[in-house]
């Protein structure tokens, strides 16, 4: 196991993310994409802590401040999702875009 | 210290008035005699500081500019940029202009029946910002003052404006704001070469040679925008259009000048070899402005458009002052941005007291004013013989100066594009002329009645303007000589 | 006398007062106090301007420079002032404007009685003497130029006085503009003029030679022309100037359309203000015309064609105050005549020429008012310019026949009234300055003069009254007072004056000529043509056999009376040259440009913008998917970029 | 010769293959719901990679916050807003090979970039387990030395705190739709 193998594991991740976001439809199945890709830079944040940095605490805490910002970002997006729910009837990424112009 | 604390106060007032007037009821005649009290005091202390500078400037004339009264404040330290006013004589007598317009533009609009408060207060922070641009010796205060004053002229001509407003504020604010970033542009590379915003520091160092060959025609033209010099004149007749008459007179008595200020202020003061190399080229525009301008006047029966050309024409009057590049054709351009304030502010002012009797601004329909409305038709043919340089009035002054300092300029272009400006008056002459006899003279088109006469605020208004036109016209020597120990330095910076 | 002389700015002050306290308090609601404050200060000025004059030529003619305040510095020596310079020239013009402005005051108090709006009449018939006078004193030619706008402009205020007639309107804004229109060549003159010389100054510019400039050249623009040249050139432009103001042809068509003013306005302008300041301009920078090469010559053809011209036009009018017009113009011509006849040879200046000029500015002045006032006075008894309407007035108006018969006389050039001397001189100096065919012109002129203004006299007095007038006529004596007092002056200024005249002398450079041809049989043959002129004119129009009705026919003659009767058409070329080539050609040329090719390219790229924004906005719709498409193609890009051998490596 | 490889390296073999799989489901199975379970299974791989790297705290941290909370509230939401599995929102086959062919393009790039890089062979670690203490992270996350992290600390407490309000506020219903 070295960064590299750690670092393409993290790039294989996120491009199933991006694949998952290009290809939903549904607002929370994008969501969930978006989580994933996250989920790959903090393996990204944690690898390089572990291998390159002089200050092993630091980098992981930095994962910590990403993994708290998510959790605030899903909170938002989730409480959106809902209001728009409410509002639409509807989680159809299409309809939105209809909805916009 | 006194005079300090008068200066900081002319900018800050205007935006404490606004503050305080927020409670007043909207409607309340209190609101407006509160903001031409306000105005009203900055007017004064104008006054006073152009006195005080012209003590000053008597008993210890200087070649080098001599700031009065300065502050200087660390602002912006991330960019080194200072919080650094003062005034010179140029400045000081271009912000007695500008308080008379914005005082006279209050009363312009004392009838003004919805949202009085809001075009109040958009107009004193408007009169904030030309004080402002007046009194900032560093660029970066400068140019957030410059700014200012092209949103706001957005929002008033937007919102208070008549016949096609929203296409006249989108076009006059857009292309302000094109000279603004040319202006930008410049001013960061000022900085990066030299390090300071200083407007006086700068003016002691000589920047680069290829960077001022560069940087000069950006910097002059993109404040040319605003003076609506050839390329960049479309927005003034479509702007001025649609403005109100206290917008229309502040737009081309003081913010037209602002340009002007700044192209003899900062780029010529700053980049004199960038100048001695580009300015000759640049008359080719100002031939436009002052031979085709008229002509096109000539053309319109809009009463707005006529004035808007004739100050397109008037303006390029003042280019060619600057673009002369001799010490009087430096005093004549400065003269004549202050006489021009004057009457095109009259110009406006009467305009837009004709427009709120007849509801038109078509000249060909109008006639026989003159019978029912005797006052405000004098102060309009006193506003066009002061146009047309009728001696005893400031235009005429100002004019001699441009011509004779221009005519001392041995370049050949120079030579024949004065030639030609000298005998383009009668072209003003013509159309000033016919625009007076189409609407004054001749039978009464509209029944009297539906003439109200003229109010006493109008009166105040247009005797206010003919004052200052006579004054400058008859007794022109002190301001000439105040004009040249702010001049005197550009020059010798120009032959250094 | 010196502390006469050093309250001179009253020759300003007062006609200036008089303009301010009308125009600002009395113009409105006191009618009566404006006409009387105006009439007294206008008294004042006359009695204090004939102090001054007289003193000055009893005292030795030297000039003086009475004050001089700086006005606006400009470079080094060129300063502007406004000052008072009291020579022979000025103080005559001083006299005489100053005398004829206190009887058209006078007289516009009977005149303009009727009138609601006569306290702006007096306002601005003060602000017209001020200017004049502020003109006739300059010691400078800015100021010269400064009064000279001045006097424009309230011409142009007085023309269009009734400016709800809309001839009146457009006759003043004729007037003003060509004369703006060769004020432009004139400052411009001016200009170049002190750019040269580097002073206003009349005396450092009357100093001038030639010969200081040899070798250096001056760049006009296009082309570098000698200094020398660029000098003659300068003198020409500012004759330019004195073209326009004194209506010389073909720039002549404002002055007789100028008689929609009202008639003491017609006759102040006619006879010693505005008009005369172009003879004046000359006369006053007569030593720097002197050496200017064929100015003079341009100056004389001018005068002369002028002369002959509007002497023809003058023979077919049958509007009182047209003919009087054309009158002036042609007299103007003959003074321009005689001032251009000054020079000799290349070398030499003959005096007379000069002497002559002024002579005929000042007893012109006279009976040139006169015959005006006498006009008006005609029309405000029959209410209308047309001759049809006049006839038979002798019985009714005694004195004001009595005043005519001695002003045409006196214009006809019969002795001894005043305008036989002046006349007489030019004649002379024409012949002997050796032009045989401007002197023949000028006196076949002077035939017409007599032929012409004995017309005027026999159809508006003789004969029978063609018009039965609205009310009975009389004499009012307002408006005849000031008709008698002229005829003083018109009288006797002739053979008093003429010795004065002769010592009038500018400091030429050239020499004065020498070995003239003897020219005593000028005056008989003068007055011969004269009488031959009356004559002919009682022949056709006050003899038994005449019938005026006939002889005023216009519609009826061949197509050559036509031709002259229409002015040669040129009111006519002039207004289709002003609509086809400045307003519709250049005008709209200019406008065209402006509004088709400059704004179509500001559409354009306005456009161009706008299109570029709709192309970005779609991309900014919020597609999700889309931004990282075109995240991952940058990408994409970035990795080519970054892979190709820019930098050469 | 795969007997050579040590334990941790199959270990790591085994849960990466298992995350990516996960991963692809959650992301291409028609269920909204099944999408939301098999990201749980990606979060737990992801936890079981962190305790590999020597981050337990990381690791527990995600079981807690992801799983335990952020999957939670997303399988929450779908069970507010839609019926279960009868919504699938069919995406067209050319839009599909697009986005495939994009995410390829993505990671082909990077794996270049990645592989060309030989600084990233590396198999050691500096890191000691104090490093990754609860104390050590603690002590970081509240000292106001200069390497200390008490200022983000806090901002991010106060983030966490405008979030709960911003997400009341925008989730509330409008007065409007009560009347």
């Amino acid at each position: 196991m070295t960064l590299l193998h750690c670092l393409i594991l993290a790039f294989i991740l996120f491009s199933i993310g991006i694949y998952g976001v290009l290809t939903n439809r549904h607002l929370i199945g994008m969501l969930i994409s978006i989580e994933i890709m996250l989920n790959a830079a903090n393996i990204n944040f944690v690898a390089f802590a572990y291998f390159k940095a002089q200050d092993p605490t630091a980098g992981t805490l930095f994962s910590i401040f990403s993994i708290a910002i998510t959790a605030c970002e899903m909170a938002v997006a989730l409480a959106i999702l809902i209001a728009m729910y409410r509002k639409h009837h509807s989680l159809d990424v299409n309809n939105q875009e209809k909805n916009h112009e | 210290m006194f005079e300090k604390n008068l200066l900081n106060l002319l900018w800050i007032l205007p935006f404490l008035t606004v503050l305080f007037s927020i409670p007043i009821k909207e409607n309340s005649p209190n609101l407006k005699r509160f903001h031409l009290a306000s105005a009203g005091v900055v007017l004064l202390s104008s006054i006073y500081l152009l006195i005080q500078v012209f003590q000053n400037t008597i008993t210890n004339p200087s070649s080098q500019i001599q700031l009065l009264y300065e502050t200087k404040l660390n602002w912006l330290n991330a960019i080194s940029a200072k919080y650094f006013i003062g005034i010179d004589a140029l400045s000081s007598m271009m912000l007695v202009l500008a308080a008379i317009i914005i005082f006279t533009g209050i009363l312009a609009t004392w009838r003004l029946e919805k949202g009085q408060k809001v075009f109040l207060g958009f107009f004193q922070i408007l009169a904030a910002s030309v004080y402002g641009v007046f009194i900032s010796f560093d660029l970066v205060l400068f140019f957030v003052f410059y700014e200012m004053e092209a949103l706001c002229m957005y929002l008033l001509i937007a919102g208070y404006g008549s016949g096609n407003k929203d296409y006249g504020a989108k076009k006059l604010t857009l292309t302000l704001a094109i000279g603004s970033s040319m202006i930008l542009a410049v001013f960061l590379g000022i900085y990066a070469e030299t390090g300071t915003w200083n407007l006086i520091e700068l003016s002691k160092i000589a920047l680069p040679e290829s960077f001022q060959y560069y940087a000069f025609p950006i910097l002059f033209l993109g404040f040319a925008v605003s003076s609506s010099l050839f390329p960049f004149h479309f927005w003034s007749p479509a702007g001025h259009s649609a403005a109100p008459t206290a917008v229309s007179m502040f737009a081309a008595g003081v913010m037209m000048k602002m340009g002007a200020y700044g192209c003899l202020r900062i780029a010529i003061y700053l980049m004199p070899e960038g100048a001695k190399i580009w300015l000759p080229y640049l008359l080719i525009f100002i031939a436009f402005n002052v031979i085709i301008g008229p002509f096109i006047a000539m053309r319109h029966k809009d009463l707005k458009f006529i004035t808007a050309y004739s100050s397109i024409s008037h303006l390029g009057l003042i280019f060619l002052g600057l673009a002369a590049m001799t010490p009087l054709a430096f005093r004549g351009a400065a003269l004549q941005m202050i006489s021009h304030g004057f009457l095109t502010g009259l110009f406006f002012a009467t305009i837009g007291m004709i427009y709120s009797r007849t509801h038109t601004r078509d000249i060909t329909q109008m006639g026989g004013l003159m019978k029912a409305i005797p006052f405000i038709g004098v102060g309009f043919v006193i506003a066009g013989f002061a146009g047309l340089g009728l001696p005893g009035l400031s235009g005429f002054v100002a004019e001699a100066t441009i011509f004779i300092g221009s005519f001392e300029n041995p370049s050949p272009l120079c030579r024949v594009i004065t030639i030609l400006a000298i005998l383009s008056i009668t072209a003003t002459a013509i159309y000033i002329l016919r625009c007076a006899n189409k609407m004054l003279h001749g039978p009464l088109v509209i029944s009297k009645e539906l003439l109200p006469k003229t109010l006493p605020e109008e009166k105040f208004i247009i005797v206010s303007y003919v004052i200052c036109l006579i004054i400058l016209g008859i007794f022109p020597m002190p301001f000439a000589k105040l004009l040249d120990s702010s001049i005197y330095p550009i020059y010798m910076n120009l032959i250094r | 006398m010196n502390n006469l002389i050093s309250h001179s700015y009253l020759i300003l002050l007062l006609p200036l007062l008089s303009f301010i306290i009308n125009g600002l308090f009395l113009c409105f609601r006191h009618r009566k106090m404006a006409a009387i404050l105006s009439t007294s200060l206008s008294f004042l000025g006359a009695v204090f301007a004939t102090i001054i004059s007289v003193n000055f030529f009893i005292s030795g003619a030297k000039p003086i420079l009475a004050f001089n305040y700086e006005f606006l510095p400009f470079t080094g020596t060129l300063v502007a002032t406004i000052g008072c310079l009291l020579d022979s020239l000025s103080a005559m013009m001083i006299l005489t404007v100053s005398l004829i402005s206190f009887a058209v005051h006078i007289y516009s108090i009977g005149y303009m009685e009727s009138d609601q709006a006569s306290g702006r009449f007096f306002a601005l018939l003060s602000l017209f003497v001020f200017s004049m006078l502020g003109l006739v004193i300059a010691p400078n030619i800015f100021q010269t130029f400064i009064f000279w706008e001045l006097v424009g402009v309230s011409s142009y205020l007085l023309i269009g006085f009734w400016y709800d007639r809309p001839s009146a309107v457009s006759a003043s804004k004729q007037a003003f503009i060509l004369t703006r229109f060769a004020d432009s060549f004139f400052l411009l003159g001016i200009i170049l003029l002190s750019y040269i010389t580097k002073s206003f100054v009349f005396s450092d510019i009357n100093a001038l030679r030639l010969e200081n400039f040899a070798g250096q050249m001056i760049s006009l623009g296009i082309i570098e022309i000698p200094t020398s040249d660029a000098l003659i050139f300068s003198t020409l432009l500012i004759f330019i100037g004195g073209w326009g103001k004194s209506a010389m042809f073909p720039l002549h068509i404002w002055l007789p359309n100028a008689m929609e003013g009202p008639t003491p306005v017609s006759s102040i302008i006619h006879s010693a203000t505005m008009v005369v300041a172009g003879v004046y301009l000359v006369a006053r920078l007569f030593p720097l015309f002197a050496i200017s090469g064929n100015v003079l010559e341009i100056v004389m053809i001018v005068g002369a064609f002028t002369m002959v011209f509007a002497a023809v036009i003058a023979c077919t009018q049958k509007d009182i105050k047209r003919i009087l017009a054309y009158s002036t113009l042609s007299q103007l011509g003959y003074m321009m005549l005689a001032l251009g006849s000054a020079r000799v040879a290349d070398s030499s200046i003959h005096i007379l020429g000069y002497s002559a000029a002024t002579f005929h500015i000042f007893t012109h002045a006279f009976f040139k008012c006169m015959l005006f006032l006498i006009a008006g006075a005609l029309i405000h008894q029959v209410h209308s310019n047309d001759l049809n309407a006049m006839g038979g007035l002798r019985k009714k108006m005694p004195w004001t026949y009595a005043a005519s018969l001695i002003a045409c006389l006196a214009i006809a050039g019969i002795p001894p009234f005043s305008g036989f001397y002046s006349k007489d001189e030019i004649l002379i100096s024409a012949y002997q300055a050796g032009h045989p065919i401007i002197f023949a012109c000028a006196l076949f002129t002077s035939f017409l003069t007599a032929f012409y203004m004995f017309r005027l006299f026999f159809l508006a007095f003789h004969g029978k009254m063609r018009s039965i007038p609205k009310h009975p006529v009389h004499e009012s004596l307002l408006m005849t007072l000031p008709i008698l007092l002229l005829t003083i002056p018109t009288l006797f200024s002739g053979f008093l004056f003429k010795g004065i005249f002769h010592n009038f002398s500018p400091e030429v450079p050239l020499s004065l000529a020498k070995n003239l041809p003897s020219a005593t049989f000028i005056p008989p043959l003068a007055i011969t043509f004269s009488v031959l002129g009356i004559l002919l004119s009682f022949l056709f129009y006050a003899s038994k056999k005449s019938n005026p009705a006939k002889a005023l026919d216009s519609d009826n003659r061949n197509a050559f009376y036509k031709i002259i009767y229409h002015k040669f058409y040129f009111d006519e070329i002039y207004y289709a040259f002003v609509r086809q080539f400045i307003l519709g050609g250049l005008a709209s040329f200019a406008r065209f440009f402006e509004e088709k090719i400059f704004g179509t390219l500001v559409t354009f790229a306005t456009t161009l913008i706008q299109k570029m924004g709709v192309l970005v906005r779609k991309a900014h719709a919020g597609s999700l998917p889309f931004y990282i498409a075109i995240m991952i193609i940058g990408l994409l890009f970035w990795y080519f970029a970054s892979n190709l051998p820019l930098q050469g490596a | 010769m795969i007997f050579n490889i040590p334990f941790s390296d199959i270990l790591f073999y085994i849960v990466a293959v298992f995350m990516i799989f996960a991963a692809l489901l959650a992301v291409v199975s028609k269920n909204i719901l099944r999408n939301a379970i098999f990201l749980i299974a990606t979060f737990i791989g992801t936890a079981v990679l962190y305790l590999m790297l020597q981050a337990e705290f990381m690791a527990m941290a995600q079981i807690m916050l992801y799983v335990g909370g952020v999957v939670v509230f997303i399988i929450f939401a779908i069970l507010l807003t839609s019926r279960l599995g009868e919504d699938y929102l069919s995406t067209p086959k050319s839009q599909k090979i697009g986005a495939l062919f994009l995410a390829m393009t993505f990671l082909a790039i990077t794996l270049n970039f990645l592989i060309q890089n030989s600084n990233l062979l590396k198999n050691v670690s500096n890191a000691t387990p104090a490093d990754s203490s609860l104390s050590a992270y603690g002590i970081r996350l509240l000292s106001y030395a200069p390497d200390g992290f008490l200022l983000p600390f806090e901002i991010i407490s106060i983030l966490l705190f405008m979030t709960l309000v911003i997400a009341i506020t925008i989730a509330k219903k409008d007065d409007k739709e009560e009347k």
